[in-house]
């Protein structure tokens, strides 16, 4: 194993309807991906708000993963319909301030994929690690 | 007094970097000038008006003060003062230098903030006399000369020719450094721009803009007017005004939790925020119009009050170019203190 | 020149107030100079005759004043509506802002308003007068012996070049004729920035960001952000903050200003306007509206009251997050 | 079958016509007046391009058959515009060969008494693009 | 400052075997707030619990946070061990170290790493949590049902049935809907009549319903539980407790030429009707808009006539104000106007008909007694097409029709064609369909009878264009699979027209605040596990109202949706879920963002004053919410610009401060 491998931190919401229940039978399955996902439970996805967003990598973070139902499955109707439009808006807004558009992700996860979760999981870290530290929305303040 | 060729100022200026950081105005694409550190291939205009004040230099918008780390439930506090670089403001106008006395007086008495004289320390102030004084220009009002500015170096600027007089110790020992890019020089050149100058100033449309009617001792009769109602409806709250000004100290003290410990820093506030002096109890200027006659009573009653009449406005026309709905202290004035002379 | 006169608007002010219809005007009031216009609220006919104006540098957009002001006097309030102010004024109408029975609004046509600081690239700085009143404009300097005369098209504030209506979608009364929408260019510039390479994106706004003072001018002045209390100033709130310590609260600030009036924004240019450092904030706006416009279908914010912002909407057949990219990959 | 997947693109293309719209419910050939005639009928048309069946129809006297009414368009209940891509196998005709179905010399001799201008201007723009 | 407790689980091997538990109950003692912090083999065990519940004695705990399996397994678990030690139950996180931490890393140093920070994050979380009370709300124990038809009638005989008062408002002067103007039904053929009019009487003879007949609900307010409706019942000039239904106005009515709106308009009917002899209520209504005496006061016939007396020509609007717990939407369906589809002569020719016209031809108390004969000149047909399909399936982007397949043509156009060929041996019969849909029990078995049987022909193919001529109706259409274009030329046409929803369902649904397709079908609360609620609690759905069914299929809906009714109805309160968004009003300003995007309805608003600082008051818009109708999705959270609204127990500082504790 590499010992100087660059780990990045990624946070991860999960709708607790869909995508924490995906995380949840990845475990029951032990489908490994790697540590540096911390996963955080929101009722739905919708529930994320940009600034949570921006608050991740402003304390560190190198990429923030939204999991929700899939469309059309929402648990509320309709929860999932709003963050895909809050989140294509603001990714692109992003994106527009040169800041690297694959260090943000939404992605659908059912209750039922946990080996989704998993595989969705290990290509986003390898895609965020590829990418190097989180530099262009960094806040050197909270740099240990 | 020394006098040099511009075609030699960018020695001058090499010169003044070995030993400085030199921070002098440069045009910016969008037609305004600002400070900007020299560095080979940094082109001086010679402009004289910045959208933001030197005051910058040496009361920055944020600044650390300390930092708190904590280690499980350990708290350790760690001083972040530094003894400050040595820098140089280069091409001050008369009005922004006049600004310092004012800061000086708040930031230099007792108890001394030593943030701030750690900064006047290091730093060597080259004025600008000013040839060019825009229409929003006031300076006079406040009986400063903006042919003869102060400062530790004073300059005089000509289509050909820079002109330098050391006022200061402090002056003295750059020229000396630049001694040898410079030759003496009679005052006559200096001397005939002041006349142009004077009879520019004769032209100003805010000439007439008059002190009297504020002061010490004048609370009690402005403070009520009726006219703050009217003259405070259309302000929108925004802090444009404060953050121009070369005179305005106020700060705000902040604690940012870094995740790791503390960073307790200070930075810029403006009286026109509805936040601004939050206590416990709340705000206590609750409305805008309050707020607005802070501002304006802070300048032209409180400051001069405590402070042997001097007025905490010195002129310089920033707040009237850039309010966005252009209210301003010459408005104020007028309506409160009256026309002219 | 402005097709309508401060004559006209002030025998109308004059005419409403007289005959009962409105008790106040809100209106722009004359400065120091000829360019520094002041909204302000008259309250009879005298105060108009002293002070009001009309003139190319009315450029300030008044229906933000109306939350604060509509229902304060004891009847209507008359305000004056240029094309681009009356879809903030639905807007702010669609979010119940203020009282429609409280304000008469006289739409009035707007030939575009001039920028001071391109009139002073122009003319030199100390400008003693400016006559408006002629096909050119006539600028007198300290400096120079002659007025330089300076044609109006020359001096349009950028707003205005890109102006993207000339149409009112709201008034209860329209002085002269009633103009179009326009097909503006003012996507070019937005399109401009996003064919640029990340790398040089990301420089150009660190760039622009690096110069704010976080005055909250923009915010201050913009027709959307009518928060009882904002975000920044809430230290509840977690993003609260006064200054702009480094880069990175530079664009929190002005990536959730643009988000939070993302799909209200009428693209009134105020933000633009009103910053003291020429920040184009508008160019953040705008990318808002051209992706939303791009990826769920045309929508002026403002266009008429009461119809749903897009990022309060959806439909289930709405693009993906990622596939933003793609189709601008596959566009390029 | 033969799939042209080239030509099929270029008259999806051409045409601005999603063939894959169609439901089979035969409608066009229902209405279309000219059906007789034809070698080759409307709802043949769309599957023939779907499945890039193209070369048949190259080839066909059908194209000219068709009498560009529109009535095809009108009554589609997918909006899959049938006759839009009869025009647009036309147009690759006369792209692919170079050769018109008709030339201005041709025309002389067609014309009779009772032959309305707007025919001719009409047949013009069909046949010699 | 809260005082925390930490218990980290072992699960057996299953998390100390990938995780130093020890190691993670040590450096989570070091966390702000923690005040104990202990292991244990079996968290979840009654040991374990007893364990919490002394801890929460001995230490004074305040908060708990447990570092376990996913809470989706013992979250529920923990908070009831929370409440037994007199905690509240909302102030327990779980740290889910087991399925996000020890089953899916290897390493025993990264897990262990990764579980002290996944509980640095429940404790961050804790220290914010506040108690939390769900919110109660009694229950009215009535329901509305919306619609007299088959659907409306078989869902409040159903909660009628469970003992529960149950009103219908149906806006026609009788109920039973499309299937009272129905021949027979498909796939038995058993007369329509015959298996309805028997339940329309169970409806007006049960004693927990009452009918609103000609009457329509004009104002919803209230949530689940308790709805506050107001409705309308029009005028019908007569005395509904006073009119026998003996008909005599009916015969003396001098005005006679009114089209009959049961029969399609295919012939007359009196200004004083009654809609069809089995109507219930079997009360006479007057049509205001043909009744001379209404219009200019010339006439009083039927007063005179009416030997109850039950004429009342001054009888005004009335408008009843009635509580309900539940509301049953079934306002069923129309057919779509024809008037966009001109290729078939519809607006033509008298003899190109609908297929619910065709039931009227053929139905025994119908224009024509039931023998079908030719509108335009009563004669017998000799040749018959059925078009099917008209209207529906068409593309989005055409200018007329709808998307969906209206589901039903398919049968009952196999049922006309049969039935015609029964009657009329002589008769010949095509039917042009695009595909025939048969899913349904001995659906396809009937659509085959029709074939192999009665011999009707089946033509794979539309019909593009019919033209009156003469007496005949010429009929170009495609036969695909001939590959030919056919010309027949017929007697009678008969479009199976798509249906849509009732008009009146777009009005209903925003004072329901139900929401709907871009069809104006009802959406229902989860396509496959909840189809008969709608996402707004308390409102069901029952009928074709939620798209397109037949009879079967929409009495077993109705069914349904009673039971859901009856199980809201038998609790005494409902007990919401009190993780739900609350608006800060000093800071809300009212802009209706949030309520635009809740799902639920739950956000309306009020006027509110508030004391200005200049010390004089405003009178401002709020955002308020209901409680008992709050999911707890936070889509409002994010929709709020000044950050008014807030989710409790998913709160922005709470989310934050765990952003927070994982970033550090």
């Amino acid at each position: 194993m590499q010992v100087n491998e660059y780990k990045p931190l990624i946070v991860a919401f999960c709708c607790n309807w869909c995508s924490y229940a995906g995380a949840d039978l990845a475990g029951n399955n032990r489908l490994a991906y790697p540590a540096e996902v911390k996963i955080i439970r929101v009722p739905c996805s919708c529930r994320v708000n940009p600034m949570f967003i921006l608050r991740a990598f402003q304390r560190g973070a190198d990429g923030v993963i939204i999991c929700g139902c899939h469309p059309g499955d929402c648990h509320y109707t309709s929860g999932n319909y709003y963050t895909r439009r809050r989140m294509a808006a603001l990714f692109s807004m992003l994106d527009y301030l040169g800041i690297e558009k694959e260090r943000t992700r939404v992605e659908w996860v059912s209750a039922a994929e946990g080996a989704k979760f998993a595989a969705t999981m290990n290509d986003f870290v390898q895609t965020v690690a590829a990418l190097g530290e989180n530099k262009r929305l960094e806040d050197l303040r909270c740099k240990k | 007094m020394r006098k040099c060729s511009l075609d030699k100022i960018d020695l001058v200026f090499a010169q003044i970097a070995k030993n400085a950081a030199l921070y002098l105005p440069v045009d910016q694409t969008d037609g305004s000038a600002a400070y900007k550190k020299w560095e080979e291939g940094t082109v001086w205009s010679g402009a004289l008006n910045t959208v933001r004040s030197p005051k910058d230099f040496f009361f920055p918008q944020t600044e650390d003060l300390m930092r708190f780390k904590t280690e499980g439930k350990n708290i350790e506090i760690i001083d972040t003062r530094t003894e400050g670089e040595d820098f140089v403001v280069f091409g001050v106008r008369a009005c922004d230098v006049k600004s310092f006395d004012i800061l000086d007086r708040v930031f230099l008495s007792e108890p001394v903030d030593s943030f701030y004289a750690n900064r006047r320390a290091h730093g060597v102030i080259v004025s600008l006399a000013c040839t060019r004084p825009s229409e929003t220009c006031f300076c006079k009002t406040f009986g400063i000369d903006p042919a003869e500015p102060a400062g530790d170096i004073t300059a005089w600027k000509t289509e050909t020719e820079i002109f330098f007089r050391a006022n200061t110790e402090k002056g003295e020992q750059l020229l000396s450094k630049i001694a040898a890019l410079t030759e003496d020089s009679d005052d006559a050149v200096v001397k005939a721009q002041k006349e142009q100058i004077g009879k520019i100033m004769d032209k100003l449309p805010l000439k007439n803009v008059t002190t009297d009617g504020f002061g010490g001792g004048k609370t009690d009769e402005l403070f009520n007017r009726p006219e703050w109602d009217e003259l405070s409806q259309s302000c929108l709250g925004c802090g444009t005004c404060t953050f121009v000004c070369p005179t305005c100290q106020c700060y705000d003290i902040k604690d940012f939790n870094t995740g790791n410990g503390v960073i307790r820093y200070r930075c810029w506030d403006s009286c026109m925020y509805s936040e601004f002096t939050r206590m416990a109890h709340g705000n206590n200027r609750l409305t805008q119009k309050e707020r607005f006659r802070q501002r304006f009573m802070h300048k032209l009653v409180y400051y001069p009050e405590n402070n042997d009449g001097l007025f905490s406005c010195v002129g310089c026309g920033r707040c009237l170019a850039k309010c966005p709905i252009s209210m301003n202290i010459v408005k104020v004035m007028k309506k409160i203190g009256g026309e002219t002379k | 020149m402005q097709k309508v006169t401060r004559e006209q608007l002030l025998n109308k002010a004059s005419e409403l107030l007289s005959n009962g219809t409105v008790s106040c005007v809100l209106g722009w009031a004359a400065g120091e100079f000829d360019y520094d216009v002041t909204p302000k609220m008259f309250n009879c006919v005298e105060e108009l005759n002293a002070g009001f104006v009309f003139n190319d540098f009315c450029g300030a957009n008044v229906s933000k004043y109306l939350v604060a002001r509509a229902g304060k006097c004891e009847g209507k309030i008359l305000v004056f509506l240029k094309p681009c102010d009356t879809y903030s004024f639905n807007q702010l109408l669609t979010e119940h802002r203020f009282d429609r029975e409280k304000v008469y609004a006289v739409g009035i046509p707007c030939e575009g308003m001039a920028d001071i600081a391109k009139v002073k690239a122009v003319c030199g700085d100390g400008i003693s007068s400016i006559d408006t009143t002629g096909e050119d404009m006539k600028v007198t300097t300290l400096y120079a012996d002659a007025p330089v005369s300076v044609a109006a098209a020359d001096v349009l504030a950028e707003r205005c070049i890109n102006c993207k209506s000339k149409k009112h979608v709201a008034y209860d009364e329209l002085m002269g004729e009633e103009g179009d929408v326009i097909d503006s260019a003012r996507f070019d510039e937005v399109a401009r920035l996003e064919a640029m390479s990340p790398d040089e994106r990301f420089a150009f706004w660190q760039n622009e960001l690096s110069r704010c003072i976080r005055c909250n001018a923009c915010r201050d002045a913009c027709p959307a952000c009518t928060c009882e209390k904002c975000v920044f100033d809430n230290p509840n709130s977690g993003v609260e903050n006064k200054s702009p310590a480094n880069s990175f609260e530079e664009k929190l600030f002005h990536i959730i200003r643009a988000f939070h009036v993302a799909g209200r924004c009428t693209d009134c240019g105020e933000c633009s306007r009103v910053c003291p450092q020429n920040i184009p904030l508008h160019l953040l706006n705008r990318k808002f509206i051209k992706d939303i416009n791009e990826f769920y279908g045309d929508y002026q914010a403002g266009a008429e009251v009461g119809s749903r912002a897009p990022l309060v909407n959806y439909t289930t057949e709405d693009l993906e997050p990622g596939e933003v990219f793609d189709r601008r990959d596959n566009n390029a | 079958m033969e799939t042209n997947k080239y030509l099929q693109e270029e008259i999806v293309r051409i045409s601005g016509v999603n063939p894959r719209k169609c439901m089979r419910c035969g409608k066009c050939s229902a209405t279309c007046p000219a059906y007789d005639e034809m070698e080759y009928h409307p709802h043949q048309f769309v599957n023939m391009v779907e499945n890039g069946d193209i070369e048949p129809l190259l080839n066909s006297k059908s194209l000219y058959k068709c009498l560009s009414c529109f009535a095809c368009i009108d009554r589609c209940p997918r909006s899959v515009q049938p006759a839009k891509l009869v025009e647009a196998v036309r147009l690759a005709v006369i792209r692919q060969q170079g050769a018109n179905h008709m030339t201005a010399n041709d025309v002389p001799a067609m014309i009779d008494e009772d032959t309305p201008q707007q025919l001719l201007v009409s047949a013009f723009r069909k046949y010699t693009k | 400052m809260q005082r925390i407790g930490v218990f980290v689980c072992w699960c057996g091997s299953n998390i100390a075997g990938t995780v130093d538990v020890k190691a993670v109950a040590e450096a989570l003692k070091n966390e702000p707030g923690v005040v104990f912090s202990t292991d244990y083999q079996y968290m979840c065990s009654q040991a374990g619990q007893d364990m919490i519940k002394e801890a929460v004695k001995e230490h004074n705990l305040t908060g708990i946070v447990v570092c376990s399996c996913s809470p989706r397994m013992h979250e529920a678990t923990f908070r009831k061990t929370a409440a037994a030690a007199g905690l509240n139950p909302y102030m327990v996180e779980i740290a889910n170290i087991r399925e996000q931490c020890s089953w899916v890393h290897k390493d025993m140093m990264t897990g262990t790493e990764k579980a002290v920070i996944l509980g640095k994050a429940a404790v961050a979380k804790v220290n914010l949590n506040t108690p939390l009370t769900p919110g109660e709300s009694p229950v009215t124990k009535r329901a509305l049902v919306i619609g007299g038809g088959i659907a409306g009638i078989q869902t409040a005989l159903d909660i009628a049935d469970a003992g529960f008062p149950v009103d219908i408002v149906e806006k026609k002067p009788t109920i039973g809907g499309k299937m009272a103007q129905l021949d027979k039904t498909f796939p038995t053929l058993d007369c329509a009549a015959c298996i309805l009019t028997p339940k329309m009487v169970d409806v007006a003879q049960n004693e927990n319903i009452r009918i609103f007949s000609y009457s329509e609900v004009t104002e919803v307010s209230g949530f689940v539980g308790n709805f506050d409706v107001t409705i309308k019942k029009k005028a019908r000039y007569v005395k509904e407790d006073v009119c026998t239904g003996c008909g005599a106005c009916l015969e003396k009515c001098p005005m006679k030429k009114v089209p009959n709106e049961f029969n399609l308009g295919m012939d007359n009917r009196s200004a004083i009707y009654i809609p069809f002899a089995q109507a219930v209520p079997k009360v006479a209504t007057i049509d205001p808009n043909a009744c001379n005496m209404l219009k200019n006061g010339k006439c009083g016939v039927c007063a005179k006539v009416c030997a109850a007396g039950a004429i009342d020509y001054t009888q005004k609007d009335e408008f009843i104000q009635e509580k309900y717990g539940a509301i049953v939407v079934a306002t069923g369906f129309n057919p779509i106007s024809m008037d966009k589809f001109d290729e078939f002569a519809y607006s033509q020719s008298k003899d190109v008909i609908t297929s619910l016209e065709f039931e009227r031809l053929t139905n025994a108390a119908g224009p024509s007694a039931g023998k079908l004969l030719r509108p335009s000149d009563g004669k017998h047909p000799h040749t018959i097409v059925f078009v099917q399909c008209v209207g529906s399936r068409c593309d989005a982007c055409a200018e007329k029709g709808k998307e969906y397949c209206s589901k039903i043509c398919c049968m009952y156009t196999a049922k006309h064609a049969m039935l015609t060929r029964d009657k009329y041996p002589d008769t010949e019969v095509y039917v042009f369909y695009i595909d025939v849909r048969t899913p349904g029990k001995n659906f396809d078995e009937f659509y085959r009878r029709a074939v192999e049987e009665y011999g009707v022909k089946y033509i794979k193919g539309m019909v593009g264009k019919v033209t009156p001529e003469g007496d005949k109706l010429k009929v170009q259409a495609s036969d695909l699979i001939a590959n030919k274009q056919l010309h027949i030329d017929a007697d009678l046409v008969v479009l199976a027209a798509a249906i849509e929803p009732d008009q009146s369902a777009r009005p209903l649904a925003t004072m329901l605040t139900a929401s709907m397709d871009t069809n104006d079908f009802f959406t229902e609360a989860h396509p496959k596990l909840r189809p008969v609620e709608s996402p707004t609690a308390g409102v069901f759905l029952s009928g074709a109202c939620q798209g397109p069914k037949d009879i079967p299929e929409t009495v077993s809906q109705a069914g349904a949706a009673a039971s859901k009714v009856i199980g809201l109805l038998a609790k005494d309160k409902l007990t919401g879920n009190p993780c739900v968004a609350g608006s800060n009003e000093l800071m809300c300003n009212g802009c209706s963002s949030c309520a635009n995007v809740c799902p639920y309805g739950a956000i309306s608003y009020e006027e509110k004053e508030f004391r200005m600082p200049d010390r004089t008051t405003k009178v401002r818009r709020v955002a308020v919410v209901n409680p008992a109708v709050c999911q707890g999705c936070g889509a409002c959270t994010v929709a709020c610009p000044s950050g008014a609204m807030d989710l409790k127990g998913f709160a922005n500082s709470q989310i934050m401060a765990e952003v927070d504790a994982i970033c550090k």
